[in-house]
This record gives structure tokens, sequence and C-alpha cells, in this order.
């Protein structure tokens, strides 16, 4: 029992650890320069004749789950103001972010996409705006907020006002069935 | 059963040392009684406080090592201005590490370890209080320093410093698990010093060799006993404090959010509060070593031996009004300033009378310039400037300029590294026959003493001058023509030298291991009484366990020391005596090897590792662990009866 | 013989009491114009009488009259009948979101106009089920529903003169046939880029359109603007903030305190360039005295919420204007609360009414529920404050200094970068948002539905992108002392007290309906359509509609000669967007944390857009 | 004030002067220089003492017999105990002094504090300062970034607050540091009494740029800040040439609108540096590099190879695009 127990733990923490390689990767200039934006990711589900979902845009995986982006993506959450709208996930002019259910998809790039071009009913457009890094780290601190990301990439809280429960311990909200079928 | 009853007994048919059974065939009971079990198993499984001591000391040289790589490439960086040789991030997590290490892994451990390791030989007892306790500490010290380790090497070790100020270590700045492997660090260290300094002070107030009262312990275990208590004073609080930064990071409580009534200044507070007697938690034991060597090396019992313990026991108390003092420029109210200028001040005195006893036994007695007492000497010239710059942070005023500067960085490095590193290679010397059974290298000692020394004040000399002319700590750059470029290159220059050096002291270690002179059982002529056992003492330390009449008493009884005779052989045994005034008291078993220790420190390990990322590991982290103290406290035998002993 | 003189001389003197009283009795409940009212009693206020006239049995405007007593003289339901109140036909606009906008009555045609996307509604009521005659479809631009801070809401239309004037979300002012439907005329007057948009009823006087924009949350510079009735063409505007020249500040401008009188103070109380995005929008209400010709209307807050941002009084935001209608030149400015620290706009209704004062006379004043919770009578010829008394709990302020006639903070409820303030009273709703309370001259009483809400405020650095919010605020709301969040207050404006008030649990965001029968309507944001006696508040009937009520009830009179009352339905707004956005209340800062304290409102209430109208049985 | 200079001559060497202790150009950096120099000599004394009596201590009887007779372990001088006392009453001495002498440097250094006669703001980012001038007529207020101007001679308070994590504000030449620590507004008292150029920096870990958080300070004559105060009040020129024009529209429409505010154009953000009169300042980036032009590219084209870690992208402009920017950059006076 003492070996096979010390054996686990060790490999358990073996892997705890490696998956923190990559997770807390920072990179302070995006991969991808200049005015590119992610393609419109658009499913079936969300615009009937476009096919089914493409394959996860590759640039996504620098920032999905990524602590070091997810950061960043909190702070210009805020600074960009779409906590003006989207408050803390809650919504108010905008629509809520915490609940699990999408429009446009829930996608990193779907997200991504969502933010340059903006939507219909008063999403802004922000192409042109921020960069494109600066989208797919909204796109990744957004995913948090309904718990689609890994725990240990996120923040509890900000030093704010308290408001949502802790990130960390959020339950991640199902995707629509239609949704996930496509992931 | 009552007293009567017991008296009608039989006598037990127990065997016990005495003089009908020593020599030999004591040596060959008593090794088998007190041998650890075969293989690695029983390696893991060790509770003698002499495999501990080694143990902790070995690794936390290791960390010195690693933490001092860390150093010269801080320092390399910093040798010309706008250097890009280490980039900013990973600079911060260089000085984050190269601090934590040094301050929790390397200087905290190494006193504990050599405290471990030599104070059940100065009591003249054959273990601590709590040999698995004393296990458990080292395993939990190894696997805390191993987690930031690890991490470290994994790109996801703490950057934030190693003080973790909030907000920047709090949950919204600190990105990351980074500075929740830092914290848990933190609770690693924390339970394994704890554990230590339980185990120790127990042993000092119990395990004092009959006739040695608390005014007869040599001043090594009065530093001891003053640094155990100090550990668990002030570690609790910054176990509460990174445990609250912990679940402000997990569970999104809010201890240091200023916005909901947090405080960021709270935990500098809690931080301070340990992170000052900390200082003096390192510092102390080396001024242990340092009466010890002194006394030796000047053939002469130390002048003042009341002065200097009650300057231990001042010191330890003032540490913990000092905190502040690391708070000048937080804008505290100013009327609270003044108290702690006086009382940063005032601990300076009783520092000032212990250089005092020393110098003053030197002068009195008759010095043997050999590498310990050379570090000694050193110590103390270098140990007064940090001493001095010291007095002059401890004003308001002087210190709103200097905080958070080279000269701070100079200042503390010349206290730890003059004030306790350099003892504690003069310690490591000394004692190394203790240990090894043979002499480190003299020439080579002296070699690496001077290179050390000098390269030393080379290296951080000069940051107090870069200091003045405004270089900032921390930072991982810094521009041309402020007057800062020949500093940093002096500095470099001296820490190369001084790694050098290190690197001279590590291959004499190592050498003199197989070709060092052997040491008979006291080759220094000191008088305490770890030298009254051969060099290396056998597991069981003493056949018969001393007696004690002076503070010095292999000087005055010489090889006639008197024993005490009827302590089992079979089982481990040890013998209890009074706190005050060490009359003999009871006896005690001791507890035997176990693996449990090892399995328990995994157990919590694995519970507080996970509970980095989810506090449910908490609540079910703990089946494991109670399950390993379960099987470590399993009573074995049936209770020994107690008996009176005979001396 | 003189004792028959004395015997007869009295009986002639009881009938000529009972004549009186009878008298009295009749006219009371006859269908007289309210201004027949005033001056009857000396302890009671009247309705200005130029800007009420008698009622016709329409209702053409949201306010009712210029005055904005939002009182019909009608007073063939009363509280023995009103419990037989029924259903007389429902209307759907197909909209779910905040339904706000009065219905108007004109000629036996109802036209409702709807919330986003603004279409108008003419129905015949001549016909049985009242079919539509014809509808309106503007075609707002989509985008202006994301700058709008509480729901693409819109607060009515006016008739005047056969046509509909309203304003459309994405700041279109626009003439419509009433006849037909036809768009007669369509001014663009702001930009969503910027952040503007128009939700606010316009006031039609004088051959005048007068309008203002919204967005206080989006850092818009707020104004009024003066459209010719016939062309549609900008006759004036005026700005809440900058220098004179643009606030229409000059000669003829006389403030009552010495804190409103200098020059450009719309420029030298902000901080350098900061009134170009400072706020103060007009999307309240705007009250007309025909004698004076002047226009009473509020200001908006200052932007950001996060005072610390904008240093100064932030003139001329959260305070009140009279203007003259004609050039929109400003006579008096009073600011009610100023360097605004919570969001407490200014803009809601004022009501004019001549005021008999302590000595007897009566002084033509202007009455008003201001968003801090004071309730104000001023002097509407000058702005000097007559009275000022709390109407709900505070302690946010210290009360109003009478001689400065400045609002006293209290410095412990400000909040400061970094440090969140707790348990502020009133929130940023205030005491009452934008929802009008109505007067009766029957029982001298303005009936005010309003919020018992307090707030947590955290303010933080906000940026100021155009088009985006500008708040730099988390707050969370919830209920004030006794727990209800909603309150219907009867006062006396006279002898400044509460005469009675009802406590809701939901807050209350419906405006109030007084009629001549001797009731008071209003709904509560559960769908309940509640009429009460006037003079005791007394609960006498209830309906439950298909969704929450914050729209104005309005009472006609119909082609038969009932008494119809009319009563939008559907929830939304600020305080219901939690339903009608669809917002999540884990979040206790959505909607500018007004989420906080409706988290149960969506388990009371669903989305709709109907219109209910009630009569009693034929 | 330079006297501490002329008693440390070591420390002076090659300094340059914009940030160094030893300057002493203000009120508190003088009494820092005089404090600092008492307990110089003091100490200085003190380590003589000690060092003497070591090397007398070792000296004295290095050559003694290698073994002793137990009797003499023990033995004790009659000098001890009146060289102990004395001891212990000079450091008793020495530190009551010190004590003194410093608690009377604070008391002066509080004194500079009062009666301000100009109160500004400074609030500290990660890692950059914004500092704002207030004046009671709120339309007065100057809001600049990573620079201070202050007149000469006249005592300044500066609120301090921080919007992120602690900070410190330091200008060694000036005056001691004081932390910005969010939650608290703590504030620092300057009397500047020389003019001169100094340079600040953040003196507490504040991640990852913290090394690159300096600020320039000017102390001028009270004419010369006048003037640069009234230039402040003006908003940003038009600009002037197409070229300029261009990097205008772009810098207002696109990115860099987002988070900086130019004074007077429709680029409002309020996250990033003011920049409406950032050509005037002496660095750019916190400090980080000289203004000139060529930096001024540098940084403009790739922030984030300058000072790794900051908060302003690299945006990845084309060639025009930064020309045009470069020079409408420049126009800000």
């Amino acid at each position: 029992m003492s070996s096979r127990f010390r054996s686990s733990a060790l490999a358990l923490a073996l892997v705890a650890a490696l998956c923190g390689c990559d997770r807390e990767e920072r990179q302070t200039r995006g991969k991808p320069l200049g005015e590119t934006v992610p393609a419109s990711a658009s499913p079936d589900t969300v615009f009937p004749g476009t096919g089914k979902l493409p394959p996860l845009d590759p640039r996504a995986a620098a920032y999905e789950g990524n602590a070091a982006a997810i950061s960043e993506g909190q702070r210009l959450y805020n600074w960009m103001n779409c906590s003006g709208c989207h408050f803390h996930g809650g919504g108010g002019m905008g629509v809520a972010l915490m609940d699990g259910k999408w429009r446009y998809g829930g996608r990193i790039d779907q997200i991504a996409a969502s933010i340059v071009e903006g939507r219909p009913n008063g999403m802004p457009a922000w192409r042109g705006k921020l960069t494109e890094q600066q989208v797919w780290q909204l796109a990744a601190y957004v995913r948090t907020l309904s718990g689609q990301v890994r725990k240990d990439a996120v923040s509890a809280r900000a030093d704010e006002l308290s408001n949502t429960p802790p990130q960390t311990q959020t339950k991640r909200e199902p995707l629509s069935p239609s949704d996930s079928d496509q992931q | 059963m009552t007293p009567a009853e017991r008296a009608k007994q039989p006598p037990a048919k127990v065997p016990r040392d005495g003089p009908d059974l020593t020599g030999p065939e004591l040596h060959e009971k008593l090794e088998a009684t007190w041998e650890n079990p075969p293989g690695f198993i029983g390696w893991l499984s060790s509770v003698d406080h002499k495999d501990i001591g080694r143990r902790y000391i070995v690794t936390a040289l290791v960390f010195l090592a690693l933490a001092g790589a860390l150093a010269i490439a801080m320092r390399l960086q910093l040798s010309k201005p706008d250097n890009d040789l280490i980039g900013a991030a990973r600079y911060n997590e260089i000085f984050t590490m190269h601090g934590t290490t040094m301050m929790f892994l390397f200087a905290v451990p190494v006193m504990q370890g050599m405290q471990v390791y030599l104070t059940p030989l100065m009591l003249g007892t054959r273990n601590t209080a709590f040999p698995r306790l004393n296990a458990f500490s080292y395993w939990m010290y190894l696997a805390g320093g191993a987690l930031l380790w690890v991490a470290f090497v994994l790109n996801i070790g703490p950057d934030m410093g190693w003080f973790a100020y909030p907000p920047l270590s709090g949950p919204q700045y600190g990105v990351g698990k980074r500075v929740d492997m830092w914290a848990q660090m933190i609770t690693f260290t924390e339970v394994a010093a704890l554990a230590a300094a339980v185990s120790l002070v127990a042993t000092i107030l119990k395990q004092k060799a009959p006739g040695m009262g608390l005014a007869r312990m040599p001043i090594f275990v009065w530093a001891t006993l003053v640094t155990s208590l100090m550990v668990i004073f002030s570690m609790p609080s910054v176990a509460l404090a990174s445990g609250m930064l912990l679940s402000d990071r997990l569970v999104g409580t809010q201890f240091y959010n200023p916005v909901e009534r947090g405080d960021a200044l709270l935990w500098q507070h809690l931080f301070w509060f340990f992170g000052h007697p900390e200082v003096y938690i390192i510092f102390l034991p080396a001024t242990g070593f340092v009466s010890e060597i002194v006394a030796t090396f000047s053939r002469r019992t130390i002048v003042g031996y009341p002065i200097v313990v009650m300057s231990l026991v001042a010191t330890g108390i003032l540490a913990f009004g000092l905190w502040v003092h690391h708070m000048f420029a937080t804008g505290l109210p100013r009327i609270g300033y003044s108290f702690y200028t006086a009382a940063s001040m005032s601990v300076s005195i009783p520092t000032g009378l212990q250089i005092f006893c020393w110098i003053a036994t030197l002068w009195e007695g008759r010095p043997r310039l050999q590498v310990p007492l050379l570090y000694v000497i050193g110590f103390i010239f270098t140990f007064v400037i940090g001493g001095l710059t010291g007095v002059m942070i401890a004003a308001v005023p002087l210190d709103l300029q200097l905080h958070d500067t080279y000269f701070i960085v100079a200042h503390f490095h010349y206290v730890l590294i003059g004030g306790a590193v350099f003892p504690l290679l003069g310690a490591i010397t000394y004692w190394y026959p203790k240990a090894t059974g043979r002499l480190m290298s003299d020439r080579l000692g002296k070699i690496s003493f001077w290179m050390i020394f000098l390269g030393f004040q080379l290296a951080f000399f000069p940051m107090h001058i870069a200091g003045i002319n405004g270089m900032p700590r921390r930072v991982y750059t810094y521009p041309a023509g402020m007057g800062l470029e020949l500093p940093n290159l002096l500095s470099t220059i001296g820490s190369l030298v001084v790694a050098v050096a290190v690197l001279l002291f590590v291959i004499n270690l190592v050498v003199s291991l197989r070709s060092g002179r052997k040491a008979e059982p006291n080759p220094w002529d000191a008088a305490s009484l770890e030298w009254a056992t051969s060099c290396a003492p056998p597991k069981y330390n003493f056949p018969h366990l001393p007696i004690v009449d002076s503070r010095t008493p292999l000087w005055d009884a010489g090889e006639k020391l008197p024993v005490v005779h009827g302590l089992r052989v079979e089982d481990r045994e040890v013998l209890l005596t009074t706190v005050m005034s060490a009359k003999p008291d009871l006896r005690e078993p001791s507890a035997e090897p176990s693996p449990w220790p090892f399995i328990a420190a995994l157990a919590t390990s694995a519970m507080f590792i996970s509970s980095i990322f989810s506090p449910w590991a908490v609540v079910f982290g703990t089946v494991p662990v109670a399950v390993a103290l379960t099987a470590w406290f399993w009573p074995k035998s049936p209770k020994p009866e107690r008996e009176p002993v005979i001396s | 013989m003189r004792r028959s003189i004395i015997v007869v001389a009295s009986i002639a003197a009881m009938l000529a009491v009972a004549l009186l009283f009878w008298a009295l009795t009749q006219k009371r409940e006859s269908d007289l114009g309210t201004s027949q009212f005033g001056g009857m009693s000396s302890s009671k206020a009247a309705p200005a009488r130029a800007a009420s006239p008698r009622d016709d049995g329409n209702w053409t405007m949201p306010g009712k009259d210029y005055a904005s007593t939002r009182f019909s003289a009608l007073s063939q339901v009363t509280p023995r009948n009103v419990g037989k109140l029924q259903v007389a036909f429902t209307f759907s606009t197909g909209t779910t979101e905040g339904f706000e906008a009065p219905p108007l009555v004109v000629d036996n045609t109802m036209y409702v106009i709807a919330p986003w996307p603004n279409n108008v509604f003419a129905l015949d009521l001549t016909k049985p089920g009242a079919p539509a005659k014809w509808v309106y479809e503007p075609k707002p631009a989509a985008a202006a529903k994301g700058v709008a801070c509480c729901g693409p809401v819109n607060r009515g239309a006016f008739y005047s003169d056969g046509r509909l004037y309203m304003n459309l979300l994405d700041n279109h002012t626009v003439a419509i046939d009433a006849a037909t439907g036809k768009e007669l005329w369509r001014t663009k007057l702001g930009d969503i880029q910027q952040g503007q948009t128009m939700t606010m009823a316009p006031l039609v006087a004088e051959g005048k359109v007068l309008v203002g924009n919204s967005g206080g949350e989006m850092g818009v510079r707020g104004w009024l603007t003066a459209l010719d009735a016939a062309t549609g063409r900008i006759a004036w505007r005026a700005y809440s903030t900058g220098p004179d020249k643009d606030a229409l500040i000059g000669t003829n401008y006389r403030a009552p305190y010495p804190q409103d009188q200098g020059k450009d103070l719309g420029v030298k109380s902000w901080g350098p360039e900061q009134w170009k995005i400072g706020g103060g929008p007009v999307w309240g209400w705007i009250s007309y005295d025909p004698e004076l010709k002047l226009i009473y209307y509020g200001t908006g807050n200052p932007g950001p919420w996060n005072a610390e941002q904008r240093p100064g009084d932030n003139k001329w935001t959260a305070g009140i204007f009279a203007r003259d209608i004609a050039t929109g030149q400003a006579r008096w400015f009073y600011q009610s609360t100023p360097h605004d620290l919570f969001d407490h706009d200014d803009i809601n209704e004022s009501i004019l009414v001549d005021w008999p004062a302590p000595n007897g006379q009566r002084i033509p004043a202007l009455i008003r529920p201001s968003r801090n919770g004071y309730f104000y009578v001023h002097d509407r010829r000058t702005g000097r404050i007559l009275a000022v008394d709390p109407y709900g709990y505070i302690n946010a302020y210290k009360g109003v200094d009478l001689k400065t006639g400045r609002l006293i903070p209290a410095p412990e409820k400000e909040p400061k970068e970094g440090r969140a303030v707790r348990n502020i009273c009133p929130g940023p709703p205030g005491a009452k948002d934008w929802n009008p309370s109505a007067f009766s001259p029957v029982t001298g009483l303005i009936y005010i539905p309003h919020l018992n809400i307090c707030m947590d405020m955290g303010v933080k650095n906000a940026n100021y992108i155009p088009g985006t919010p500008f708040v730099g605020a988390d707050v969370k709301m919830y209920a004030g002392p006794g727990g209800n969040r909603g309150v219907f207050t009867a006062w006396d404006p006279v002898a400044r007290r509460k005469v009675f008030e009802i406590k809701e649990d939901l807050p209350l965001w419906s405006p109030a309906l007084a009629t001549g029968g001797g009731l008071v309507f209003y709904g509560t944001m559960d769908g309940w359509f509640k009429a009460i006696d006037a003079r005791s508040g007394k609960l006498l009937w209830q309906f439950r509609t298909g969704s929450g009520i914050i729209g104005q009830p309005i009472s006609y009179r119909g082609p038969d000669g009932r008494q119809y009352i009319a009563v939008p339905s559907g929830i939304g707004g600020w305080a219901g967007s939690i339903v009608s956005a669809d917002l999540d209340p884990r979040d206790p800062t959505a909607a500018l944390g007004f989420v906080n304290a409706v988290k149960d409102l969506k388990k009371r209430t669903t989305k709709g857009g109907m219109v209910y109208v009630f009569a009693l049985p034929q | 004030m330079r006297r501490g200079g002329a008693i440390l001559p070591f420390f002076v060497t090659g300094c340059s002067g914009v940030q160094t202790m030893m300057g002493g150009e203000g009120a508190e950096g003088a009494n820092f220089i005089q404090l600092f120099t008492v307990f110089m000599i003091v100490c200085t004394v003190m380590y003589l003492i000690v060092a003497i009596a070591l090397i007398a201590a070792v000296w004295r009887r290095r050559n003694a017999a290698l073994t002793l007779d137990n009797r003499r372990h023990h033995e004790s001088s009659n000098a001890v105990r009146p060289a102990l006392i004395g001891w212990t009453a000079l450091i008793a001495v020495g530190l009551i002094g010190l004590t003194i002498a410093s608690f009377f440097t604070d008391r002066s250094n509080a004194a500079n504090g009062s009666n301000p006669q100009l109160s500004l703001t400074v609030t500290a980012n990660q890692w950059w300062w914004d500092v704002e001038y207030s004046s009671p007529d709120a339309s007065k207020t100057v809001r600049t970034a990573n620079e201070i101007h202050l007149p000469v001679g006249i005592p300044v308070e500066i609120k301090l607050k921080s919007n992120d994590v602690i900070h410190s504000f330091w200008i060694p030449n000036l005056a001691g540091k004081q932390d910005l620590i969010p939650g608290r507004e703590t504030d620092a008292q300057l009397l500047p009494r020389k003019t001169g150029l100094y340079r600040g920096q953040c003196a507490e870990f504040c991640g990852v740029q913290h090394a690159q958080m300096a600020l320039d300070i000017t102390v001028e004559s009270k004419a010369d800040f006048q003037r640069w105060y009234a230039a402040q009040l003006q908003p940003a020129p038009p600009p002037a040439n197409p070229l300029q024009r261009a990097g205008y529209n772009y810098f207002t429409t696109r990115e860099c609108g987002s988070c900086h505010n130019i004074s007077g154009t429709p680029a409002t953000g309020q996250v990033a540096p003011d920049l409406t009169h950032f050509a005037s300042r002496r660095s750019i980036a916190a400090g980080a590099l000289p203004m000139n032009t060529g930096n001024l590219y540098g940084w403009v084209a790739d922030p984030q190879s300058q000072k790794p870690g900051n908060r302003m992208p690299t945006v990845g402009l084309k060639a025009d695009d930064l020309h045009a920017l470069v020079a409408y950059l420049e126009t800000l006076k």
C-alpha cells in the first residue's frame, strides 16, 4: 500500500507539475503580429449552411488555458470596458458571459471572432482597436467566466468589490448540446 | 500497581550498562539496539539525530549551492548597465528563488541541522526527545525544497520576491500557481522548522546530562534553546499569513483585498513579525558557534558566560519588537516610528556585549589562529559593519532613503553572510571531525577563508555605494551614467571570487572525507561534551551517559568524566533530568526507527501540494495523513515500567 | 316674531350650508377641469392653472399636462366600485423589452409606443377589440441597443396638433401624422458611436419639440434640443456642460444660490476637457409653465461614476434648469447634487403647483421628489428652495443647507479608489428613479412610487473609449432598512410630511396615476396592477398582468363615455434587465449592481409587452 | 550641504548626481546627509574600537604555549569588568545620542511638510507614474505622466496612490521614499532647495518591469514653473502637415487612443500615460529610454522588446503608420 501510494502521489505531482510548463508560459509579444484576425469560426448551429465547425484555430493554443494570457485578458476586460457592459460575467448592457449560453459559439476562436467583428445588437467591433494578441487574451479570459478553462490557470478574484463566486471554484457551465456536438 | 506492590516485584531481568557491562561487549549490544534497520527502507526509517542532522546540513548546503549559482547569474546580469543577459521576468524569478532558498531552505534549516546534530551530543544524551518527529521534520523540509525547485525548473517558480507582498502576490497580480508554490513551500518549511524546534526544546529541557543545570549548558545549547523558542513563537505568524494568501488565491477570500476591507499591510505585519525574528533565528545559532569556537581556540572559558546568555535571551525577546522597521516607508503613524527606532537600536546592545565578551575571551586567552578562529575573526570584522549599518537604518530619516536600495542589500549580506555564514563555515570546519572522523585540510581551509573573506568584501562593500548612488533593490537592469557601473562591476568580480572560494571549501569537504587527517575524540582540545565521545560518534553517542559538574567538563574533569550506569541496553532508552538543575528524573524509552514518519511526510506533502489546486485536498488529504500518523503512533510493546534510576 | 326670524334665518342658514355642501360634493364628482380645484382650499397645493387645463378625457402627453400631474379628473371609477374593474381589451406589441411608455389616447385612437424597435400602433377604440389602424415602423439602427445603459426603452410620445412626436433609440426625433402613421420628418440629433441614445419622451409647446439625449454611463455630453415642430429643424440646443454659450446661459440667467453663479462654470467646475465627456444627459421629464414661458427639466449624472476622476462641482449636471422656451436661454439653475458621487441624476419629474406658503401667500412652485432622496419645493420663478425634506431613507447626505442651497455630503460615504464603501443609502437609482409621481388636486397629495435601495460601492479608474461605458464603479445594491425594496409614498407637499406609505417587496419601477375618483394606480415589477384609495392607501383592487409593470398607467374616456384605465406590462429597464436581458444573478455587480437587488425577479416574472385596458362592466 | 560628500569622498565618486542620496537638493535630502554624516562618524569610531581591540586581542598572545594547565582556563584579569562597563556605557551613550539625533531630524522633516503651497497627486501603475497637479479651480488641473516639475523653494505636498500593487515613490536627491499602497492614501512632502534635473525611481518591487519605472524631476524657478504649467494646460496642437495628420488619424482612431489620452483630440484613453505634451518630456516609457527620435521609433515599433512585459502591446505597425505616428508624437511639445 505504501509504495503504491507513494508512486501514485509522485506521478500525480509530476503530472501536475508538467502541466504547469506551458500553462504559465509568458509571451510578452504575441506570436502572430499585425492585423490578421481570427477567421469567423462559425458552425452550422450558428449560421446554417456554413458547415461543420472548422478545427480550432492553431493560434488559440498559446492562449487557451494559459495563465499569463488569462491574466492579461482579465486586465484588458476592465481596461477596454468589457466589464462596463458584461460586468463580471452577469451581463447588463451586454449579455451574460457566465451562463454557458453562447449565441455565436463559445470556443476561444469563436469568442475572438465575436470581439473582432462585433455582433448585432450592440457588441462593438474591436478590429483595429485591439491587437490580435489582446483579442486572444480577452477571449481566453472570457472563457474562464463560465468555467470553461482549467482551474489552475485562473485567478480566484481581483482586488475589487467582491462579486461572482471565485472562478477557481466555478463549475464548468455546460455548453448547449448543439454547441458541444461541435466540439 | 501501587508503589508498594511494585517494590515487591523482583527486579526485571533486563541488561543494563554499568561497571559490569562495559567496553566492547557494551558497544556490541548498544550498537545492535541503536543501529538503523538494513537497506534503503532502513535508511528512510532512521531516527538518529546524527543522520537527520547530517541530511539537513547536506541538503541545506546543496540549496546554498543552487542559490549561490543564482546569485552569480544575477551578478553577471548586473555586471554592466542595460545588460540583457537575463530577461526581466527570469531575473525576477531568480532573485525570488535566491532569497527564498537562502532564507527558508538554507539559512534556517542549516542552523537547525547543526542544532539537531550537535545538541544531543553536547547534552550527553543518545537522541533527541522526539526522534520520529525529527525525522518527519527533515522529510517535510526536503519535500518543501523540492517543490519549490521543481516548480522553478518547470517554469512555474515564484517571481514576486521572497517577501511576496500582496497585492503583487495576490490572486490578481500573482499569475498562475507561481505564488502558490512559494506559499506552500512556506507551509512545508514551517512545519519542518516547528517540528525540529519542538523536539530541540524538549531535548534541551529534559535530556541534559545529570548535573548540567541550565547555568552549565554550553552557549551553543543556549542559542539553540532561544532560537527554537523563537521559531515556535514566530513561525505561526508567517504560516498564518501564507495560509491566508493561499486562501485568497484559491477560494477568493478577501484577507488582502483592500477594497473589501482586507489590507495589503496585514501581510507585511504578519510577515515581518516572523521575518525579523527569523534573522535572529539564523544569527543566534551563529553566535553560539562563535562562542564555542572562541572558547576552544582561546583555550579559555568564555568571558562573561551570564552576559552572553542574557544577551541571547534579550536578543530573542527584543527581536519580536522590531518588525516595523521593515515598514518605515509604508506611512504608518510617525509617533510609532520613534518607538521602533529606539527598539531597533537597543537590540545592538546585547550584540555589542557579546562582541565584547568574545574579544575579551581572545584577550584573556591564548588564541590559536586555526581556520575556525579565522572565520570568527572574519565574522567580527564583517558583521560589525553590518550591525552598524543596521543602526543607521534603524533611524527613520536614514531608512527612508536607504530602504530598498543596494545599501540594504549590502547591509543584510554583511549581517547574514558575515554574521551567519562565516561562523557556519568555521563551525563546519570545527565540527567536521565530529561528523566524519577526519579533519579538514588546514591549508585549503586557510586559502578558501581568505578568498571568501576578501571576495565577500569586494562583492558587497561596493553595494553600499551603489545604494547611495540611487540603485534600488530587485532591479534587473540599471541605466548607464548614474555612477553604478563601477560598484556593480566590482561586486560581480567579488561574487566570482566568493564562488571560487566556496568551491574550494566544498572540495576541501569532499576531499577530506577520504584523505583528511584522522581525528582523535577531542582534536581541538575543546571543553564540551560532544568531544567526550569518539569521532565520529557511535550510533548511541555515548557508551555511558556522562555526568557534569562544570561548564567545561572536559577541561575540568578530563579523562575521568563521571558517567551514569543503569540504562537498558537492549531497548532504546534515554535518561530524563529535571529542567533547571538537571537532576536525574526518569528513564524514558526512545523511539525505534520507523518508515512511518517518512510516509506521513509523503502523505502530508501530497495533501499540501494538492491543496494548491483544490481546497478539497485539505479535507480528503487528511485521510492518508491520519493513516500514516496512526501507524506511526501504534503502540508496539507494553508500556515499559518506570523505575528510579540507579546512578 | 323675533323668534320666528331667528328660526327662519337659521333654517335658511342651514339650507345654505346644505346647498353649499351639496354643491361641493357635486363638483367633486363631476368631470371638471382640474383647475377648478385650485383655490378651493388654501391648505392644499393645486396644479398650476395655466399648465393644467380642463380634462377632456384624452391623454395626449406622458405627464398628462404641462404641469406633469399625471392626474385624470375622470371619476367614474371610485373606491366603491373599483373592485369590479375588469379587462376591456389587451394589445401585444410583440416586444420583450422594458415597456415604459404610456399609451396616448386622442379622440378615440390609442397610440401604443413600443420599446425597441420603437414601433407605434394606432388602435381604433371605436371598434370592438380596438383593431390597429396603422403601424409605424421607424427601423432604428440595431447598434443603438449596445449603448443603451438601461435597456432599449422608450418613455413615450407626445401628441400635438394631429401629430405624434417621439424619439428613436438611435438618436432620431420623428414626427408622425397621427391620422395615417406617415413619417413627416426625421431629424438626427446624436451619434450612437459616441454612446448617445434617446429614450425620453419629447415635450411639445409653442411650436417647439423639446428632446434630450441619454448616455450618462457612456461619457456623452448631455443636451436638450428644441426642434421646430413643423419642420424638424433644430431651433436651439442647450448643453449640460461646457462654456456658457453652449449651455445657453446669458444675461437673463439668475441662479438662486452662489454655487451656481459665475461665468463658464460648465468648464471651470471640471478638469480640463472633461466636460466634453462629462454626462449630464437629459433623459427625464420636462414641465412647462405657459404663463412664465419657462420649461423645467433636470440634468443627469456626471460621468464617470468614479468621482475621483472629475474634480469640481461638475456643472451643469445633476441639477434643474429653467429655460425660456423660445430661445432656450437659461433663467435659473439649481444643482441638487454637486460633484455627484452616486449616480444621483436629477432628471425626475417636476410638478408645477401653486403652493400655499406658511404666511398664506400662494407661490408658483415646482415640487419634485429628487433622486438624492429629498423632496424639494422651489419657487419656480427664481429657483429658490421653499422647503426641502427627505422622503426616503438617506445616509449619504446630511441635509441641504437652506442658506447656500448646497447639499451636505456625508464624508464617510464618499467612495475612494481602492476602498469600497458599504451601506450607502440611497443607491444609484436614488430614493426614486425616473418613474414619475402623480399629483392629485383632490387630495393635494403627491403619490411617489419609489425605492428603498442601498448599495456597496467601489470606484476604480474608468477608461474612456467612445461608445463604451464610462463608469468606473462596482456596485452591489440591496434592500434598505426594513427589507422592502419598493415604497409607495403619499406625500403632503404643504404639510411637508408623509401621509401614508405602502411597502412593496420589489422595487417600484412603474409611474403612478391619480384619478378624480379618488384612486391611485401603480404597478409592481412582478406584474400586479394595483388600485389604492388616494386618502388612506388602502389596497382596493389588483390584477396580475402577464409581465412586470414598469410603464405609465393612464386613464381616458372611451367612445362609449366610460372611464378606461390602461397600463403597459413588460418587464425591463434598468431594474428589470435581469429578466429582459437574461442576466446571471450570480454576479451581484451585473447591470451596475441592480441584479443583486432583484435576484429573485427571474422566478417572479417573465418577459412581455402588452397593454392592458380596464373598465367597469357595462 | 555637500559636507557629507566631503567627509565621505568615496561615496560620490563617479556619481552623476541625478539620482543620489548625496545630492541634498531637497530639505529632507539635506537632512539625510547631515544625519548620515553624524551616524557615519559615530559608527566609524565604534568600528575602529572593535577592530583595534580584536586585532590587539588576537595579536597579544599569539605565540603562547599550546597546552595549559586546567587552572588557567578560567582566570580573568581585573581589566575586564571596567572595560565591560565602559563599553556598555559607550554603546548606550552612542545609541541614545543617535536616537535623539534621528528623532530631531524626523521632526525637522515633518515640519518641512507643514503649510504646503502646491499639491499634486501621484498615482503609481505597473510600471509608470500618473501625475496630477490639483488646483482649487478644477479646470486648472494638469495631468502628465512620468515627470514632475517643481518650483524651487516651495513646499509641496504629494498625495500618493496606487492603482494596482505596492510601489514606492523615491527621489533620493530631494527626500526619502514613501510607499504607494492600494487602498491607502499616503503622502510625501518635498521642499526642493536647488534647481536642477533629478531622477526618481520606484523602490518597491512591483512586478516584471520594476527596474524601469522611473520619473524625471525638474526643479526650476517659479517663473519657469509657471510657464511650464501654463503650457501644460494647453491642449495638444493640431497636426500641421499631411504626415502628422496621418499620424494623428492613426492615433485617434486605432489602438493608441484606446489607452492614451491626448487632450484636445478624440484620443481619450485613461489607462495609459497622458501624452498631451509627450514630446516635451525627457524620457520615454517611465525613464526606460531617453527621448529622441530614434528611441521613439524603437519604442513605438516594438515596445515589448524595449521594456518586455510592459502594458503597451507591440502592434505590428506598417512602416508608413510608424513614420506618421512618430512624426505626430514629436509635435506633442
